[in-house]
């Protein structure tokens, strides 16, 4: 551990592709985790099918590929397709636990996040599979830092995604709709908003986002039934530091865990790369708890 | 000299609101005191202050001489000062009497007194303040089931079961069926009388109030307006006008 | 009959099927002996998630605590554990266990096991049984994924490669019989445990934090102190059902058996649950029922069980969330202890109170 | 009314669940096999290739007319449960197939790991299981007596990368010794056992490991360790994590532009990272237990070549390795079966231990451990978008290039 500290102290231009890297892979769990958020938010649900979503959404571009299709026409093609399907899931399933509890919402999406990974496995196959952009790679620092133009494609499409969602919820009126919705159900019904489809609108919408999310993981990495996990625990993640509707938070929070996640990987060996998103998920939920707490002390 | 609770210059804001300022008063033993003033006044944030549910910025609380201000919920309600709420708290998939049981005073009483065996002092005690308040009949009923009055009536047998040596009452009248709050106010007399439990009671209900209380504070806008007997309070213009400016 | 001794008689009836039943059915002894810890799963995870109310997805720590504490300890008593786990890539030492040695490791074994999962739970406990709601259930998640990645990476209990608990020396016969009956009586014991902690107090206190927190802290009870108790009574029967559950699979892997969150972490959720959160038997019956779904899910829709396990939770999730005796409670409210009186005159009653 | 529903399902379940128990064993003139594979999970791959080859072996053998054991012959038939690529449910289900099918001879699941939990169990029952995907060293050093492994251990698999690097160090400007290696292995029982043979391997040559890293489970990325690589600049990078490990490896060492003189890794025609990557995988080097190229043959499938010619025909891609020893394994027993001359587990265990065969997958002969000490682990190369046999000299198809070309 002190040996690849030192490596990093000596050659600071690695740390720098260590993060430019993560920071990359971090824009992705943004995309993924804006979604997470905007489900959570408006519905109150928490999505543990989230990864599965992404996934399928990268078995669509890995599909397209091997019929030729360029994977970036992947990108709408499976956003279109999730929403369907997120849509499906809402009126089969998904309208019966909104107005429950979250451990319900948990507990009810894991069950569709196993179905969801099974099918996978039946109809795809269980090899990793991947979408081949056919692009080439970016050097920066004497190529000392290398950058995949596929990542960075990616990025520059989460980001582009990620803006046109803003606009979206700002000036549409489905977008109005649903922010009125998650402010407040109630008074949304009120005033003549038909609250359970703009749930089914918001549900298909975070699926579409998954979607777009995953034909660019297919573009960038790899995918394979088995590994939407990663995915929705980094959402969750991310949401959890940032807060809800809270779309600067969760940017930071993404690009942030992303390159703080590759440097720990580097530092602590990859094998605890994933028990250190976890742990700092635990500590940043403790220290926040620590904080909201009051500063009472306990009688002695 | 035998004020229980002291209250001085406490202020507490939430956000940029400043909910209380700087407001000193003080409850003495054995005494009925009244707390009013118009909605948003700082009232139940007073009482939460002197619970401990939340940190006070500034300011000293003292309950029977000693210094309670940085105590948790919990402790300070072992020392024998014990709250209600305004929108009343029970254990809803509870019944009556588990509610009752699970009243009873922790004061000096550790972890390991849950396990003991069961008291049968306590399911006496319990059936009894459940008479005084006349549930007796619904005791083993689910407490969820039981419309908002009785559920008050609850609240405050659980409060006297845990014998308190003061109880803070946060608006015992309110949402009460009229026919039944000269019931309340009754039973709130004996608990001070029969019981010698100190009350420091929030009401809205001026008639309730005028005739229950011996001392009235009155707060204003987060601060301490007026205080006095009923009759001198009830005719302070600064409270006339706080409450038709309320309005 | 009379009434008291009916449940008497009924429990002796467990007790005699519990003895037989793997003389009957030898062959299914190793998945009875599973269900008699799906049992303890399901009532442990109970006591915090159904009478307490706060869901937990991390118990499954107290599983894997428990069980590597157990066999390290199995092993660490006559070995090095370092050079144990070590061996696996192939040495020349060979260990073994005589009998003596296999049970004197295992007696004292579980005990630490238990031990170890309550310390856990009490440490854990004081850090994260602060939060309210959701929060606490995704932050026990974390720690549960957690700790798999952790035992994952730590060399000397075998890191990824899994530990193999002791191999038992051949003169002790059938092993899942000796486990299955130690899975027995630990299930009786847990139950009689909880049994007994709900006809005392602490049992109206942790309902009185499910029903309200901040009014059982404004009544004086200290919230957190009992919550973490509750957390480590969970975790210390939870410790040695998991050195069993070690020794009965004879192979620990970290993320697939110690901290398998995704399979028996998410099952004990899910028994309790289905049998009815907050209740005595309900996880009983939730777990015998999941079982026998898990078991014939396996024999008849080969490939396809994981989709119908996947069905089955949502279905539970959403059409049947307050369980078996949820239902049952609410058809049959009498069975329950709940005197429902004539409501009418209850009217009356308070009509004359208050004049 | 759902209720009611739920309550008769579960209740159906419960009844009939006895009945499943039935009988299984060799009925007439039928011999059962059982295996646990992994049909789900993370090694569905993998369990695929498994299951595949054991059905194959099983359909020649039959068609061929079965086996005679005594004066009858037999068919063969598998019976297959689904362990979910999890350890946990291997051990139970091979117990549900001894107790409750009634099985007398287990073939092997897929991964050591799930080799690992199931042992104890058919051990424990005294029936045989010859296996033929858990390589893991420390399955044999337990004293097993009904253990058999058709395929090579692990600390075998990169054996032939090591030696051929040493060999050409030259090429490489140094001497063995001064020889750097990066090794990044899956936290899985299969790849670190690989890593504790390479570790010997790497001993034996004085070569220093400068990077150690264990890639997670639920692997996604490992950019963190190429770019230690990068800094480091190992001579040598050896990567195993199953096809996954192999498939994201390539990818982004490629995309990453990292350069290096060697790379070796486990698992590549499984991955099938050719036809993933086209060039981005040139001059990989590839632990391999066979190859269609080699030159070993049987009565029952022919050639190497002719397996691979069938198993093409019949599931429409080329075997891997995996799939062939597999196969293999079924011949094993059919062997043992003729040579015990009755079905009885103990006879049978002394006619599998005696085995002394040829096969298309190699010849087949076990030490006192259990393990085929007769077959060589082999090598591979990508060269020219092609798996060429390098390594061991005796069946190398070609020279190795090492180092790779720089480009």
């Amino acid at each position: 551990m002190l040996d690849n500290i030192e490596i990093l102290v000596q050659a600071p231009v690695i740390t720098l592709d260590l993060v430019l890297n993560g920071l990359l892979l971090g824009a992705i769990f943004a995309l993924a985790a804006y979604g997470m958020a905007l489900v959570w938010g408006v519905m109150n649900i928490i999505n543990i099918a989230q990864g599965e979503f992404v996934i399928l959404g990268g078995y669509v571009a890995v599909v397209m590929a091997a019929y030729g299709i360029h994977p970036l026409i992947a990108v709408p093609v499976a956003a279109l397709l999730l929403y369907a399907i997120g849509w499906a899931l809402y009126r089969t399933v998904i309208f019966r636990i909104v107005d429950r509890d979250l451990f319900t919402s948990i507990l009810a999406t894991f069950g569709i996040s196993i179905v969801l990974q099974q099918l996978m496995n039946t109809i795809f196959g269980g090899n990793v599979r991947i979408a081949d952009a056919g692009l080439g790679t970016v050097f920066l620092m004497n190529g000392m830092v290398s950058l995949a133009q596929v990542k960075l494609l990616a990025f520059a499409l989460a980001a582009v995604l990620g803006s046109t969602l803003v606009v979206f919820l700002k000036r549409s009126r489905l977008g109005q709709a649903i922010r009125a919705t998650a402010q407040h159900p109630r008074a949304a019904r009120v005033l003549g908003i038909d609250t359970d489809r703009v749930y089914a609108a918001t549900y298909g919408l975070n699926a579409a986002i998954c979607g777009a999310c995953g034909a660019l993981v297919a573009m960038a990495y790899t995918v394979h039934p088995y590994i939407g996990l990663p995915y929705t625990i980094r959402s969750f993640m991310i949401v959890v530091v940032a807060g809800l509707g809270n779309l600067a938070g969760v940017i930071a929070a993404g690009l942030g865990l992303g390159a703080a996640e590759n440097v720990a990987g580097f530092v602590f060996g990859t094998q605890y790369q994933l028990a250190f998103v976890f742990l700092l998920l635990v500590v940043v939920l403790v220290w926040r708890n620590r904080r909201l707490a009051r500063k009472r002390g306990y009688l002695k | 000299m035998n004020a229980m609770l002291e209250v001085e210059r406490v202020s507490k804001s939430y956000g940029g609101v400043r909910a209380n300022r700087s407001i000193s008063l003080s409850v003495e033993e054995g005494r009925i005191v009244g707390l009013i003033g118009p909605n948003g006044s700082g009232k139940t944030t007073l009482f939460s202050s002197i619970v401990g549910t939340h940190p006070i910025d500034e300011g000293v609380i003292r309950f029977e001489g000693r210094e309670i201000s940085h105590l948790r919920a919990a402790d300070v309600a072992r020392l024998g000062l014990i709250r209600t709420f305004q929108q009343t708290r029970i254990y809803g998939r509870m019944t009556c009497v588990e509610n009752m049981l699970i009243s009873s005073s922790q004061r000096g009483s550790s972890l390991f007194d849950l396990f003991r065996a069961r008291n049968p002092l306590r399911e006496k005690r319990a059936e009894e303040l459940l008479e005084f308040v006349g549930l007796h009949p619904k005791r083993h009923l689910q407490a969820g089931s039981l419309s908002f009055g009785q559920q008050k009536l609850l609240e405050f047998a659980m409060a006297l079961m845990n014998e308190p040596k003061m109880l803070m009452l946060d608006e015992p009248t309110a949402g009460i069926n009229p026919t039944l709050i000269n019931g309340v106010i009754d039973r709130l007399k004996r608990a001070n009388e029969e019981f010698g439990i100190t009350l420091f009671v929030i009401e809205h209900n001026m008639r309730v109030i005028m005739n229950l209380a011996e001392y009235i504070y009155c707060l204003a806008h987060g601060e301490l307006l007026a205080q006095g007997r009923p009759d001198e309070v009830r005719n302070d213009q600064r409270v006339v006008d706080a409450y038709l400016g309320s309005h | 009959m009379s009434k008291s001794r009916r449940p008497l008689l009924g429990h002796l009836a467990i007790l005699a099927i519990g003895i037989a039943a793997p003389l009957v059915f030898p062959a299914w002894q190793s998945q009875m002996a599973e269900l008699w810890l799906f049992i303890v799963f399901a009532l442990t995870w109970d006591l915090v998630g159904g009478q307490m109310g706060y869901n937990s997805f991390g118990n499954v720590v107290f599983l894997g605590v428990g069980m590597y504490a157990c066999v390290v300890t199995q092993v660490g008593l006559f070995y090095q554990v370092s050079a144990y786990n070590d061996a696996r890539g192939g040495g020349a030492t060979i260990f073994t266990f005589d009998p003596r040695q296999y049970f004197e490791g295992l007696a004292i074994g579980l005990p630490v096991g238990a031990v170890l999962a309550a310390l856990t739970a009490a440490f854990l406990g004081s850090l994260v049984l602060g939060m309210r709601g959701h929060y606490f259930a995704i932050c026990t998640l974390g720690l549960g994924v957690a700790a798999g990645e952790l035992a994952n990476g730590w060399e000397w209990i075998g890191a990824g490669s899994g530990m193999v608990p002791p191999n038992p020396p051949g003169a002790i016969g059938d092993l899942s019989r000796f486990y299955y009956y130690l899975a027995f009586a630990l299930a009786i014991v847990t139950f009689l445990g909880l049994r007994w902690l709900y006809t005392t107090r602490f049992r109206f206190a942790i309902n009185a934090i499910r029903d309200n927190e901040d009014k059982a802290e404004a009544m004086g009870l200290r919230t957190t102190q009992i919550k973490t108790t509750a957390w480590v009574i969970a975790a210390f029967f939870l410790g040695i059902a998991g050195g069993i559950l070690g020794n009965l699979k004879r192979f620990i892997d970290p993320i697939d058996t110690a901290f398998a969150g995704a399979t028996f972490g998410v099952w004990m959720v899910l028994m309790a649950v289905l049998g009815g959160k907050g209740t005595l038997w309900g996880p009983v019956i939730g777990a015998i029922l999941f079982q026998v779904f898990k078991e014939a899910s396996w024999t008849y829709l080969l490939g396809w069980q994981r989709v119908a396990l996947g069905l089955l939770i949502v279905l539970i999730v959403v059409f049947f969330p307050q369980g078996i005796m949820g239902f049952l409670r609410e058809r049959f409210p009498a069975w329950f202890g709940h005197r429902v009186e004539g409501v009418k005159d209850m009217d009356a009653v308070e009509e004359t109170k208050a004049r | 009314m759902l209720h009611y529903r739920t309550f008769m399902i579960a209740a159906v379940a419960a009844a009939s669940l006895p009945f499943a128990a039935a009988n299984a064993q060799s009925d007439g003139s039928i011999i059962t096999l059982g295996a646990a594979v992994s049909l789900t999970g993370k090694y569905t791959t993998n369990g695929e290739h498994t299951k595949r080859g054991y059905d194959l072996a099983v359909k020649k053998i039959n068609e061929a007319g079965g086996v005679t054991v005594g004066d009858e012959t037999y068919k063969i038939e598998i019976k297959y449960y689904d362990d979910e690529s999890t350890p946990a449910r291997g051990a139970e289900l091979a117990e549900r197939l001894i107790q409750q099918d009634g099985i007398k001879f287990m073939l092997g699941p897929y991964s050591s790991g799930m080799t690992k939990a199931i042992a104890p169990v058919t051990e424990e029952h005294g029936v045989p299981m010859v296996e033929a995907n858990g390589a893991s060293r420390s399955l044999f050093t337990n004293n097993w007596k009904y253990l058999f492994a058709t395929l090579s251990t692990s600390e075998q698999y990169l054996t032939g990368a090591i030696t051929l690097v040493a060999k050409n160090a030259d090429d490489l400007g140094k001497e063995p010794e001064e020889i750097k290696v990066a090794m990044a292995f899956e936290n899985d029982p299969f790849s670190q056992d690989v890593r504790e043979g390479v570790l010997d391997d790497m001993k034996e040559y004085g070569m220093e490991a400068v990077i150690d890293d264990q890639l997670p489970r639920e692997l996604n990325d490992m950019t963190a360790t190429l770019t230690k690589v990068k800094a480091l600049k190992p001579d040598l990078l050896i990567v195993s994590g199953h096809s996954k490990g192999a498939a994201t490896a390539i990818r982004q060492i490629n995309e990453l532009k990292v350069n290096f003189p060697v790379l070796a890794m486990t698992h590549c025609d499984s991955a099938d990272i050719i036809g993933k990557f086209g060039d981005g995988a040139e001059h990989t080097l590839c632990a391999t237990q066979w190859a269609p190229t080699m030159s070993y043959s049987d009565e029952l499938f022919g050639s190497a070549q002719d397996f691979a010619k069938l198993f093409e025909e019949t599931y429409g891609y080329a075997p891997p390795y995996q799939a062939a020893e597999s196969a293999a394994a079924v011949q094993v027993y059919a062997d043992a079966f003729e040579r015990a001359g009755e079905l009885d587990s103990k006879k049978v265990r002394d006619a599998l231990a005696a085995t002394d065969m040829m096969t298309f997958y190699g010849p087949i002969k076990f030490d006192q451990a259990g393990k085929n000490i007769a077959k060589p682990m082999a090598l591979y190369q990508v060269l020219d978008g092609e798996y060429k046999v390098v390594w061991p000299s005796g069946v190398a198809d070609t020279e190795a290039v090492v180092p790779r070309p720089s480009t």
